[in-house]
């Protein structure tokens, strides 16, 4: 069953030095305010797991806390680089970031054949392209039906998954709802689990019986953190902040005004201060 | 209308390409911008997806990520990222597929991953994304990147994605059923893969640009068809869809910067 | 796009004789009208595909519409024995029965390998099973980063699919709710599809974002046929009608009370018969 | 409670197993009964989970097949037949898999598939359903059967799905990490694998019922553990849930027998 905990100690509890670690959330319902608490804490050489390395793991990267990424897109979607993560690759600053590169589609297959604990995932996919010369993990596997050769992908399985979501009940049952991305995936996938939540309720009420949900079984820690999602949004509550992601561009080109940055915002800041964000300017509600 | 900009006739003649029974896989940018314009003046039944799992969007905003929220609020239905690219993509489903990145070749492969060598890149690029397969699963392929010397390339350092890979009959080859990229639509004019030897070769040339400027900027050696036509200059609906859903979309991704 | 046809128009452009025929719905939604109309379209030498040939499978094979079946459980649940499927293996009434029998892991694997136009599936499967030994169709591949076997079993590509639905919009998108089994997989593994429903609506409205959708242009014909999938049911619309499954153990024991049954219930026949079992006792909305 | 049938103490036997911390995988029928009185009773918490897809249901009647509507109605929340058999299943995310079946042999081996030979059956049964991966994938499973020659059999025509198989470590030996059957609950006694040779062994012997007895209704020649301890009786409170739920089961299977 799911312990609701603060999130200083569902960190604190579940995530080590040296873990794989798969933050998800794909643009939608980041867990920002978790990842600030796993930089507040200080833990180090993660290997970072994440299709979509926005801003967060830029964060992570930018003040040392990463080894290694394992990713498909690096980038700070509709505006450009990012920053930390190309100083890391391009200059080793802070350290030097091991990498381990796919497509989506091997990420998203390989997050699926995680948490149906197969030990690799397959797809149609790679053909003609440049990655499986640079990255040992793609391999090949052969119908042994129809000899077709597909490429096959080792399965993620993570130390531990943070995510979040809409609510959960008292319980820890989870939902999520709106662009579900590979959450669920990483979750199951995962040895231990942690999901920040804008709201714990009574009763979850899915709007539908074939609802996103995890059950409180599956999931390890359970933390309420109103707004935790932003500059991410949350389907619903609160819209993506846009804006955030423009004004980034200039805060992370620079190591000083990055660290200046972090030095505010996360190290002096607490999971408290992301309840501004929360449902301020409410998403429409489907 | 003469008054345009060079974007605005890329993605007003990608806009043209699209029809009602089109299933696209948008990505973001110019893009979006043009399939968007597409549903907003003469294919309104168009199915646009975006990879982070909205099917049959109707954004009235343009999205700044593949997964703002005006995507799903607006979708028919919403799936998850693996059922994304497993049953629709990899299923089979997406009869057109955009793609653009840093650089191009003359066979319309791409790369969005490294300048230099990967272990030691002058550049790192995002990468590549849903592109690998989406180049290879999609039904056809249309391209939008501004022509430049530094964006079509003689050789490219990474293939991120392949389009016609060595030229002829590779994709067969390599046992791909699909079209790959049957249009490059850039800011000056519009490549198509050459029938037989699948180089890119230039079939439509926008208003009031020359020969000249095409090959000035274009880092290889380019062909022209034989029969190459004058691109139509956008209609004005054309370009009011387009400039009125730039605004709107400008407007929505500007607010306060505050930080968490 | 979908066409909104009549069910017999849907039925006789979309199921040929010799097809491979999937009908599904797990215990829900099982598309019974569509069954009959198929039996009284005289179609014949049908390869049928379902995990839990139920009911209507045990009419299809009675009436000697089928050549084969391919399957996971063949039974009338919490009842006993399908009479005609075993009358058919056991003695070759009214023509041989030619079977390919899985687990429900692997027909669900496949199901869903064919959505994903892979040409098999994979699972950790049929350990010390005899099942392997009997069909061919059961083989192995091997994990290229771990050297673990596998099970692996062919994707499922059905001619035509054929399943029931709550409802569909006028455009033809489809909505489905409750237990929903592998419908969607099924559907999306085939060349063609058929969707029978309870109710045509102006707006699909589905609850939540995640509902369970399958788009106009992933159907091939749609047609309102309200209590189609009784004894069946719908979720949302009328119950399981337990009475008949068990009632059926009576009428399916004897060939000439089958055949008499089959006459005055199907052949004589129409789909609009159904439409007394629709809505009559609506089941609890969720 | 004195007054109580072999069925209903079977079921109530295998109902004490159940803790409010298993995730079943429950099947028709017995285990059906013995889930809903463990959840009525002493387990409230408990997770059920039935194949059809349903999470966490509580149904108020005992369904007749595996997808009623009462499980869907009364679910935590409902997923595809593929997610149930690969993320919640193969995920290794269930503690106790009950099981029945026609057959069972000395090593807990099933056979729900044929009597005879496969190709030229006596009597062609269901097959095996969920059963070959459920036998797997489960943490420990459970088979309630009723004690009787034609069903506890020297040797198996057909495994369905593989208990302990030849014995010994033969699970283990086929890479298998789950502890595979651990208790048959039969309508005389309790059987548990031997801790060595994995051969059932009589554990526990209801209310009544003597030694000869078990041995007359057994196909092999069954052991006894060293100790052998009293089933204990029903209490009243287990029964009457039993009963009602039971009461209440028939009334809603009952209903005009209207034909389509």
């Amino acid at each position: 069953m799911a312990k609701i905990v603060s999130l200083a100690e569902a960190i604190g509890e579940n995530v080590r030095d040296g873990d794989t670690v798969a933050m998800e959330g794909f643009t939608h319902l980041i867990p920002y305010a978790a990842g600030h608490e796993v930089i507040r804490q200080g833990r180090k050489d993660l290997f970072l797991v994440r299709m979509t390395p926005d801003i967060l793991y830029d964060q992570l990267i930018g003040v040392g806390a990463a080894r290694g990424m394992k990713f498909s897109w690096g980038g700070n979607p509709g505006v450009g680089s990012l920053h930390r993560f190309r100083d890391a690759v391009e200059n080793q600053w802070p350290r030097p970031l091991e990498i381990e590169e796919h497509s989506h589609a091997a990420m998203a297959n390989a997050y699926e054949a995680g948490a149906a604990n197969l030990p690799f995932a397959m797809l149609r996919g790679y053909i003609g392209a440049d990655l499986p010369k640079v990255n040992p993990n793609i391999k090949s596997v052969t119908c042994p039906f129809t000899s077709e050769v597909l490429a096959a992908v080792p399965a993620i399985r993570p130390d531990v998954t943070i995510i979040h979501a809409q609510r959960a009940d008292r319980k820890g049952n989870v939902l999520i709802e709106g662009i579900v991305g590979v959450q669920k995936e990483a979750v199951l996938a995962a040895r231990r689990s942690i999901v920040t939540v804008e709201e714990i309720v009574d009763e979850l009420a899915p709007p539908s019986p074939n609802s996103v949900v995890l059950p409180t079984w599956a999931v390890t820690a359970i933390s309420h953190v109103p707004g935790g999602a932003f500059p991410s949004y949350a389907h619903g509550y609160y819209p993506r902040s846009n804006a955030f992601y423009i004004g980034w561009d200039d805060i992370a080109r620079d190591r000083e005004s990055f660290t200046a940055w972090i030095k505010e915002n996360v190290l002096d800041a607490r999971p408290e201060d992301f309840a501004r964000h929360a449902g301020k300017a409410p998403a429409k509600a489907a | 209308m003469t008054d345009f900009t060079p974007t605005e006739m890329m993605t007003i003649a990608a806009s043209r390409e699209l029809s009602n029974d089109d299933v696209c896989f948008v990505g973001i940018g110019a893009p979006s911008a043009a399939c968007n314009v597409a549903r907003l003046t003469h294919a309104p039944d168009i199915t646009l997806i975006y990879e982070s799992g909205t099917v049959g969007t109707r954004p009235d905003v343009l999205p700044l990520s593949i997964g703002d929220g005006e995507l799903c609020d607006t979708a028919l239905f919403t799936v998850s990222v693996p059922e994304m690219f497993r049953y629709w993509l990899q299923g089979g489903r997406i009869t057109t597929g955009f793609l653009g990145g840093a650089q191009i070749d003359k066979f319309a492969n791409l790369n969005t991953t490294v300048v230099g060598s990967y272990d030691h890149p002058k550049v790192r690029l995002p990468g590549g994304g849903g592109a690998p397969e989406i180049a290879s699963n999609c039904g056809r392929i249309f391209i939008t990147m501004a022509l430049s010397k530094r964006g079509f390339v003689e050789k490219l350092p990474f293939i991120t994605s392949m389009g016609h890979g060595e030229g002829g009959d590779h994709r067969e080859r390599l046992g791909m059923k699909t079209k790959g990229p049957t249009r490059v639509i850039t800011d000056l004019c519009i490549l198509e893969p050459d029938a037989v030897s699948k180089e890119l070769t230039v079939v439509s040339i926008h208003d009031g640009v020359t020969r000249e400027q095409i090959v000035d900027n274009c880092g290889w050696p380019i062909k022209f068809a034989d029969q190459v036509i004058a691109t139509p200059v956008p209609t004005e609906i054309e370009l009011t869809t387009l400039r009125d859903i730039n605004a709107r979309t400008k407007k929505a991704h500007q607010g306060d910067r505050e930080a968490a």
